[in-house]
């Protein structure tokens, strides 16, 4: 009844405007930000030279998480390193989110 | 040459090598690196703004022209050369023709600490040089991929591209501080000198000491560059100095303006380009454009090149 | 069996203290805190005047879980910008955090 | 009047919004934004300590009583108009005022480069007023929230709250080093000036780089306070700062400290009040109180209102 | 279908280089790590004298995610101050991680 | 003994424990502390590498054997008493004799400002000491506890952790610094001497001020220690310095050098040694070894103890 998506999108650092802006654009209510470091198939990226990630947290329902996705989907997944995945959250009250 | 090699600055170069390659847990906590390089940034400009201001337009405009050409004939031919001869993928080449094409900051602040060391003048408003030649070459190499090769989607356009560039912060920095220095005259100067202006060359150490630091993990990555890329990372800068000292004494610079120009022609950029091209040119692997600018050229620039160059002004000075 | 519940908590940085202190006197046995930044319904967190957010993650049993959530609410929710959200996590012994 | 706009300072912090409204991604890591704050708090508080070490009791006094006078009785008419005439709920009235009542150090530090430039002498313990003038309004302003509305749960008491704002980061800086300064004399200033005396202009004009991108961001929040907070911004600081220069002249201050008295009364607080209101004031919009303070009255103040006040001082002192 | 185990560690700091590359010695295609500091049975760990925690994420299959586990648990669990925890989440495409 | 306590680096720490014990909400972020404690190592050992490219090798021989014999000894002796004594378990006592047998960075600075402030001359090159006596203790302190102790698994050799440590940030920064400083000479020293010499006590300041936040948070551990703790931590330090300060004397040393010797032995590590135990032995609680350290030892070296040594080696001396 409570139960969210916890959407979390790991990207590139300079992409972090763009795509929190396009969330929110998508119904997204809001997100929480924050700075990591990684490694993935594209390398290392944990120094200012090769790059570091932001990881964009947002707590949408689960249509919504899918039209993001998409958008992700088509717009930088291809070109960019960046991962996304999702899980099930329960929350106290869905109006803030929905 | 001795006096290049040993000073702190390159000292703290290759000190971060040694410490990246004996794995020390040795780490710049990433906000120092950011503040450093906004203290250089504002420090350059600022400085430059301001002997800019003690200078008239007839110096400025030819060595001006000149950088300008630099910045937009370089990139060409390192893309056509690195497509040709490196067998470089379009982004690839496109972004290694942007991190030659445009320069390096600490490259040329480590020319300045050359030709103050050595009690050589040179032209207040090189600077304003650097400030210019940031941003054309990189604008460029991205225009030469897009002409070559068509990216699966969504892609920024080059009118979009050119304003973020313009409003990034490396060249916003320098730029904005250049007019800063350029209005506040002696009286503004003297009021930020003794943060901006004395304790810079410790700074510049600092920040080779981190720049150390990751060059020397990417030393690991040289081999996977292959002989050819070291061949091209001292090969461009050498040749590129030629030029730009060639053109600056054409264009009525001095011995050591000369060749200060020489040395931004021959520097590789990797504050501004590195970040663009993530951006713009993500298909291009930064195995290739960081290795060769950072690993290669730039240790390359200031322990060999600076001094060489030097000699070679003073030859065709002569 | 190991199925314990990780609850997260997004509040305004300068909470940190006062919320780490009760949840640890509500049964918590320990928390992890990170620096986030964030968007929601009271606007933009993400820089030092309009102030920043801290994530607070513990890892408590269902009931703990939700006797502090009850405190937040009551305390919190209704006066500041805060979210909290929980869902199980398999942990390996349950006896650190019980 | 040129001279303040034309200092590094005030350019900076120029450059800061133009930055921001260019939406570049210049950004300050906020542990460099911290790390100046925590530089400006000492320098000004040590540099005020010292220098009240060498001032007697009965200069302090009358000064002292007129700075206190000030921070009392602005928080209680700047709450009252906001309240009738701007018609803000109980909270964001209490949160301006306890904004307005309080002061900013770093207006402050633009007013002593604005002396410094144009050669007009104060009194050097000026900074222990600011030290006295940050707290007192904070806590008359949560005071008068707390009277006139009730708040759903679990309020912290007065008594809290101020113990929370002495030990507050900015108070307990300022008195801190403020007592550090007035112990340890000429040779332990001497000791530490190179750090916290001589760059202090530059790093000023760092953080105002910082300030502007901030206050470059609240800018598209101006339309949603309207122009009453744009009227409001504007005409506190004026009226504020003509009681403060005038009580600073009774109160026996020289022009430069009387003008520099009416700074502190115009200025508007926005490191201790903005954290203070986010914890004790929480249903206070940040809209309202970060915009007027930041993005109207502090660049208002830096850049037309000190020679303005400046002005007024000289024609009250003749 | 799309499902993989976030599995996330929090350690020692100065642990971060040994197990980074121990997860990926055993199979991790990649990690995202963040500074966290925190509190548990062994004490505050929230400033650089006391340490401060690493916090590594990785998506991984469930059996590389028991290898690890088994692993840490040998290595590290009995020693370090430091938990484990997984719980399910959907990716995109399974083969950036398996 | 006024002087040393009336300095501005002993007040900020006295404000940092006060403003600990007030719960005040001041912080110094993370990559400030590692940026100050970056800077210190990099100052110390620059500065310490020119004085000693000042120096005959004959006149550095015999101090730098007294040195590195204290530092082999004194874990000897403190790991045993802690035993015996103390009755702490293996780890804790051996984590004990790694904190005692090497050296603080920041003590040793606040050693050089004492006499400095006095005006007594001491051997410029103590801050190589300071270089050579940072690790062998730790390690020797290392091997004891694996000779005395068998963790469940997985240990790195003692080889291992030697490699560790001389790569280990504070032994890289200092050694490679104190080198750079002996390569680069004079010009070399004046180029970076604006950003590393004349700060340096300022930066001191800040740091010493962030270690009070931390020793203060640590007072209330010092019940769980015990008085035998407190007992230790002033005994150890003090039978240390005499052990120095006579050993100093024998070397040759001045009574300045001498007493810097003696103020090293007595100092306890609180960079190098909490890291090391963190990864090596982790089964020591830190609530010993850290109380211990930072919270007894070190603040009773600057404000009592340094002054008290120096009584002692005129006492000595004369
Ligand atoms: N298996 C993984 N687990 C956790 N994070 C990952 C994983 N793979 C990639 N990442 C993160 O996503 C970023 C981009 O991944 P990639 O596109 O694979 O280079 C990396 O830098 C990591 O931060
Ligand atoms: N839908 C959401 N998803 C993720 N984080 C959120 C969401 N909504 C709010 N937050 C976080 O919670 C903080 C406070 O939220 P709010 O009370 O909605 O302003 C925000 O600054 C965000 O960091
Ligand atoms: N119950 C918990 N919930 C969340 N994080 C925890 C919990 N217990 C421990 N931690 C984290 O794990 C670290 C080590 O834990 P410990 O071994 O219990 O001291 C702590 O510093 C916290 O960051
Ligand atoms: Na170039
Ligand atoms: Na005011
Ligand atoms: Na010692």
């Amino acid at each position: 009844m409570n139960t969210l998506m916890l959407l979390t999108i790991i990207a590139e650092e300079n992409l972090a405007g763009p795509i929190e802006e396009e969330i929110v654009k998508l119904g997204a209510k809001g997100y929480t930000s924050s700075a990591v470091s990684g490694k993935g198939v594209s390398g290392v990226r944990d120094n200012q030279w090769d790059g570091e990630n932001i990881k964009i947290e947002t707590i949408v329902s689960e249509s919504i998480c899918q039209t993001i996705l998409n958008h992700l989907q088509t717009k930088y997944f291809e070109r960019y390193p960046m991962i996304a995945f999702y899980h099930p959250v329960t929350v106290i009250r869905t109006t803030q989110f929905t | 040459m001795l006096t290049s090699i040993l000073s702190p600055m390159v000292l703290a170069f290759l000190l971060g090598i040694i410490a990246s390659r004996l794995k020390s847990d040795l780490k710049f906590p990433d906000s120092l690196y950011q503040s450093l390089t906004i203290y250089l940034l504002i420090a350059i400009g600022l400085k430059g703004g301001y002997k800019l201001s003690l200078a008239t337009f007839e110096e400025v405009a030819l060595p001006a022209a000149a950088a300008i050409a630099l910045c937009c004939m370089i990139p060409l031919w390192t893309y056509a050369i690195m497509r040709k001869a490196g067998k470089f993928s379009v982004p690839n080449a496109a972004a290694l023709a942007a991190h030659y094409g445009s320069v390096s900051a600490v490259t040329f602040s480590a020319a300045l600490a050359f030709h103050e060391g050595l009690g050589i003048s040179f032209e207040g408003f090189m600077p304003s040089m650097l400030a210019m030649m940031e941003i054309p070459a990189i604008l460029i190499a991205i225009a030469l991929a897009r002409m070559n090769y068509t990216s699966s989607a969504g892609q920024a356009s080059i009118k979009e591209i050119a304003r973020e560039l313009l409003a990034g912060k490396s060249s916003l920095l320098l730029i904005g501080f250049v007019i800063i220095g350029l209005a506040v005259g002696k009286t503004g100067w003297e009021q930020v000198s003794p943060l901006f202006d004395m304790p810079f060359k410790g700074v510049l150490t600092l920040f080779l000491l981190e720049a150390g630091l990751v060059a020397g993990r990417k030393l690991s990555d040289l081999k996977k560059g292959g002989l050819l890329l070291i061949a091209f990372g001292i090969m461009f800068p050498i040749l590129h100095a030629i030029l730009g000292i060639w053109l600056g004494h054409l264009a009525g610079l001095s011995l050591g303006g000369a060749t200060i120009l020489g040395v931004l022609a021959a520097s590789a950029s990797y504050i501004a380009a590195p970040a663009a091209c993530r951006v713009a040119l993500p298909e291009a692997n930064p195995s290739y454009y960081l290795t060769a600018a950072l690993a290669i050229t730039f240790p390359f620039n200031i322990i060999v090149g600076i001094p060489l160059y030097h000699e070679f002004a003073v030859y065709m000075f002569n």
